[in-house]
C-alpha cells in the first residue's frame, strides 16, 4: 500500500466526520489526484460485503462505517447495560449534596479533599442530582434530584438514614457541615489548589455553617 | 538585608523567608511540600544578583535551613507512629534514610521508564468518534428503589472520620512567634536593668529557646540590644544600647554569642536553633 | 475474510476501549478460540508498518490504532496534539502510582518529598490515575486507568519491569549506608532525644563561619 494510501487510510480511520478529498490532500499535504488513487487503493482493500469495515462515499465526503452485517453484535456490545452502581467517588459526592444540600462544588471537593468534576458531571448526567442556583458568591450550587430520592426509595429527604450509626464520634454535637468540612481539612481537603474547582470561596462555609 | 526579608516565589509559597519560617512553625505550611533545594536557588540567585557575599546572612541563612533539612528529614522518617522517630537508633535511621533514598531513586529512574514509553507511542491515535446512534440502544430506566440509602450514611461515616493527627506534635513546636519573644524581650528590656539570656528563657523549652535567641539577633540588627558574653561558655548578658554593666565591646572576649560560645546551661545559642529539630 | 473476523473487526472499529476476547466474544455470540482465530486473521491483514491502521494489545484487550507515520498529517486534520507530555513532576507521580497502587496522596507526597497536588490534579484531569476508594485513614486512594494503559502502549501493568531494577548494587547501596552513618555521627548530639541536651555541638562549624 502506498504511503499516501497509509496515511488516507490513519484519517479516515480517526476522523469522526466524512472527509472531502480537497480536506485530506490539505491534511497529508497531496495533491487532490493523489488522495482519489489512494481511495481507489482503499475501495479495493476494503471491498464491500467482505470486510468488517467499509469505506463509504457519502455528501460530505469519504468515510469509514462498520459493516451493517455486524449491527446485531454491535449492538449487543454498546448496549451493554452501564454498571447502576456509584463509584466511590459518585457514592461520597452524592451522599454529601444529600446531607448537606444545596452544597457548592468547591465545598465537595474540600470535603472530599479530592477534585470531584468528574464525580459531579455523571451524577447530573445520570440526573440524581441537578443544579440549585448559586451562592452568594457565585459558584453553581447542587441539590438532589426527584429521580434521585426514586432510585434510593425515599419518600422524602427525611428519610435519609440517620448518619449517627455510621458516625465514628457520634458524641459530637457540632453541626455535621461544619465537622464534614472539618474532616476534610484534616484529610489535607484545601490542597486543591485555587483554579481546580471556581470559584474559590473560602468564607462560605464559615457563612453557612450558621444556618 | 537580612535572610528574613529574602523574597521566595515557590511552588507551595510566595513570599519572605521569615513569614515562610513562621508559617512552618504553625503547621500552615507543610515542609514535606515543600523544596529546599528551592529555597537554597532562590538565596543563591539574591546572592549573585547582589554581587557581594554577606558572610553573617550567609551563616544565618545556613544555620536556618541546615535546621529545615534536619526538621523534613525526621519528618520524612516519621511513620504513622508518632515515637517512632523519637526512639530511632542513627542505625536504624541510617537504614530508613537509605529506604527512603532508593524510594526516591527507584520511582525517579521508573519515571524515566515511563516517559520513554509514552515518547515511543507518539503518533499512536485511536478513533474517538463516538458509535452511531442507531447502534446505541436506549439506555433502559433505572429501576424504583434499587439503590440502598444506607450506601449514602455509610459514605458520610466514612467522611466524618478524622485522620489520625501526623502532626509536627512530635517535634513538641509549641506555637511561639518571633513577634511573641519580641515582646518578651522588649519587656525584659523596658525594667531598665540588664538581664541573662537564661534569665530570658528560664523554664522555656528548647523551641521558645531557639525563637528568643532569633528575636535577640533581631533586636540586636534594630540597635535595640546589646549583648556581650564575657567568657566561653559563660553566660549571655543582655541590655538596652550602653546600659550593660561592663565596659568594653559588647563581644566581651570577642567571642559571639551566636557563634558557638556557651552560655549557662553548655548548650551554645547556635547548637539550641539547630536543635530546633530534636 | 470469515464473518467471525468481520464482525470482530467492525466492533473494534466501533469500541471506544480496547475489547477483551471475552468482551468480543460475547457480543459477538461465538467461542473464545473462534474469536482468537479472527483477531489472528486481523493480524495478519493489518501487518505492522505497511497500512494507516494497526491492530494493538493494550490495556488487556485489542483496538486499532492509526499509524505513526500518519501523525503529521492527522495533528493538521484534527489539530489538535495527541498527548500532552508528562512533566518530571507528574511522570513521577504517575510512576508511583503505577507501582504502588492503590496509593494515597501523603504516600506519593512522602516518597517525592515534595508537593504532589498538582500533578496528581493534572493526572487526574488528563485520566490518567483515578480514585481507587479510600485508605483506612481516610486518605483517596488512586490507581492507573485504562486510559494509561492505552497511552503507554501497555498490554496490562504486568508489562511494566520489576522496579527494583533502577536500584543500585548492593556495593553502592554499602557505600550509600556507610555514609549516612558517617553523616549521622558527624551529627552526633542532634540524633537525642528531645529533652535531653544535647553534648556536641553541631551547629557549631556552621556558625563559625559568621565570625
Amino acid at each position: 500500500m502506498s504511503e499516501a494510501a497509509r496515511t488516507v487510510e490513519a484519517l479516515l480511520f480517526l476522523s469522526p466526520d466524512p472527509l472531502s478529498v480537497a480536506e485530506l490532500a490539505q491534511a497529508a499535504q497531496l495533491g487532490e489526484p493523489q488522495v482519489r488513487e489512494a481511495l481507489a487503493t482503499l475501495a479495493e482493500r476494503y471491498p464491500a460485503g467482505e470486510r468488517g469495515i467499509v469505506l463509504r462515499e457519502l455528501a460530505g465526503g469519504h468515510t469509514f462505517a462498520s459493516d451493517p452485517a455486524s449491527e446485531d453484535a454491535a449492538r449487543r456490545l454498546l448496549s451493554r447495560p452501564r454498571t447502576a452502581t456509584l463509584s466511590p467517588a459518585q457514592a461520597e459526592t452524592l451522599a454529601i449534596v444529600a446531607y448537606l444540600q444545596p452544597v457548592s462544588r468547591p465545598e465537595i471537593t474540600r470535603i472530599r479533599g479530592v477534585s470531584t468534576d468528574s464525580a459531579t458531571i455523571t451524577l447530573l448526567e445520570r440526573g440524581l442530582i441537578e443544579e440549585a442556583g448559586r451562592s452568594e458568591f457565585g459558584a453553581v450550587l447542587f441539590r438532589t434530584s426527584t429521580l434521585f430520592l426514586k432510585l434510593f426509595g425515599l419518600g422524602s429527604l427525611d428519610q435519609l438514614p440517620d448518619v449517627s450509626q455510621w458516625d465514628p464520634t457520634p458524641e459530637e454535637q457540632t453541626q455535621l457541615r461544619e465537622r464534614l468540612l472539618r474532616a476534610g481539612d484534616a484529610r489535607g481537603g484545601n490542597a486543591a489548589p485555587p483554579g481546580a474547582d471556581a470559584p474559590d470561596e473560602p468564607a462560605e462555609s464559615l457563612a453557612r455553617t450558621g444556618d | 538585608m537580612s535572610v528574613a526579608t529574602l523574597d521566595l516565589d515557590l511552588d507551595v509559597f510566595s513570599g519572605p523567608f521569615d513569614l515562610l519560617l513562621t508559617l512552618i512553625l504553625r503547621e500552615e505550611v507543610d515542609l514535606l511540600e515543600l523544596s529546599l533545594a528551592d529555597v537554597v536557588l532562590a538565596y543563591l540567585d539574591h546572592l549573585e544578583a547582589r554581587d557581594e557575599l554577606d558572610l553573617e546572612t550567609t551563616t544565618e541563612f545556613i544555620v536556618l535551613l541546615a535546621a529545615l533539612l534536619e526538621l523534613k528529614s525526621k519528618l520524612m522518617l516519621a511513620g504513622e507512629h508518632e515515637d517512632e522517630l523519637i526512639d530511632m537508633e542513627p542505625e536504624q535511621a541510617a537504614e530508613e534514610l537509605l529506604a527512603r533514598m532508593l524510594d526516591a531513586r527507584r520511582y525517579r529512574a521508573a519515571a524515566g521508564h515511563l516517559r520513554e514509553l509514552l515518547a515511543a507511542e507518539h503518533g499512536v491515535r485511536f478513533r474517538e468518534a463516538p458509535p452511531p446512534a442507531h447502534l446505541r440502544r436506549t439506555q433502559l430506566e433505572p429501576e424504583e428503589a434499587s439503590q440502598d440509602p444506607t450506601a449514602l450514611g455509610q459514605a458520610i461515616g466514612r467522611l466524618l472520620a478524622l485522620p489520625p493527627t501526623i502532626s509536627l506534635r512530635h517535634i513538641a513546636i509549641p506555637r511561639v512567634s518571633v513577634a511573641e519573644r519580641l515582646g518578651h524581650l522588649r519587656r525584659l528590656l523596658a525594667r531598665g536593668a540588664s538581664f541573662t539570656f537564661d534569665e530570658a528563657v528560664r523554664g522555656a523549652d528548647r523551641m521558645t529557646v531557639a525563637v528568643t535567641l532569633f528575636a535577640l539577633l533581631e533586636l540586636y540588627k534594630r540597635g535595640e540590644v546589646d549583648w556581650r558574653q564575657s567568657e566561653s561558655f559563660g553566660e549571655i548578658d543582655i541590655g538596652a544600647p550602653g546600659r550593660l554593666a561592663q565596659n568594653g565591646t559588647p563581644w566581651g572576649n570577642g567571642t559571639h554569642p551566636g557563634a558557638g560560645a556557651h552560655s549557662g546551661n553548655g548548650t551554645p545559642p547556635a547548637q539550641r536553633l539547630a536543635a530546633v529539630a530534636p
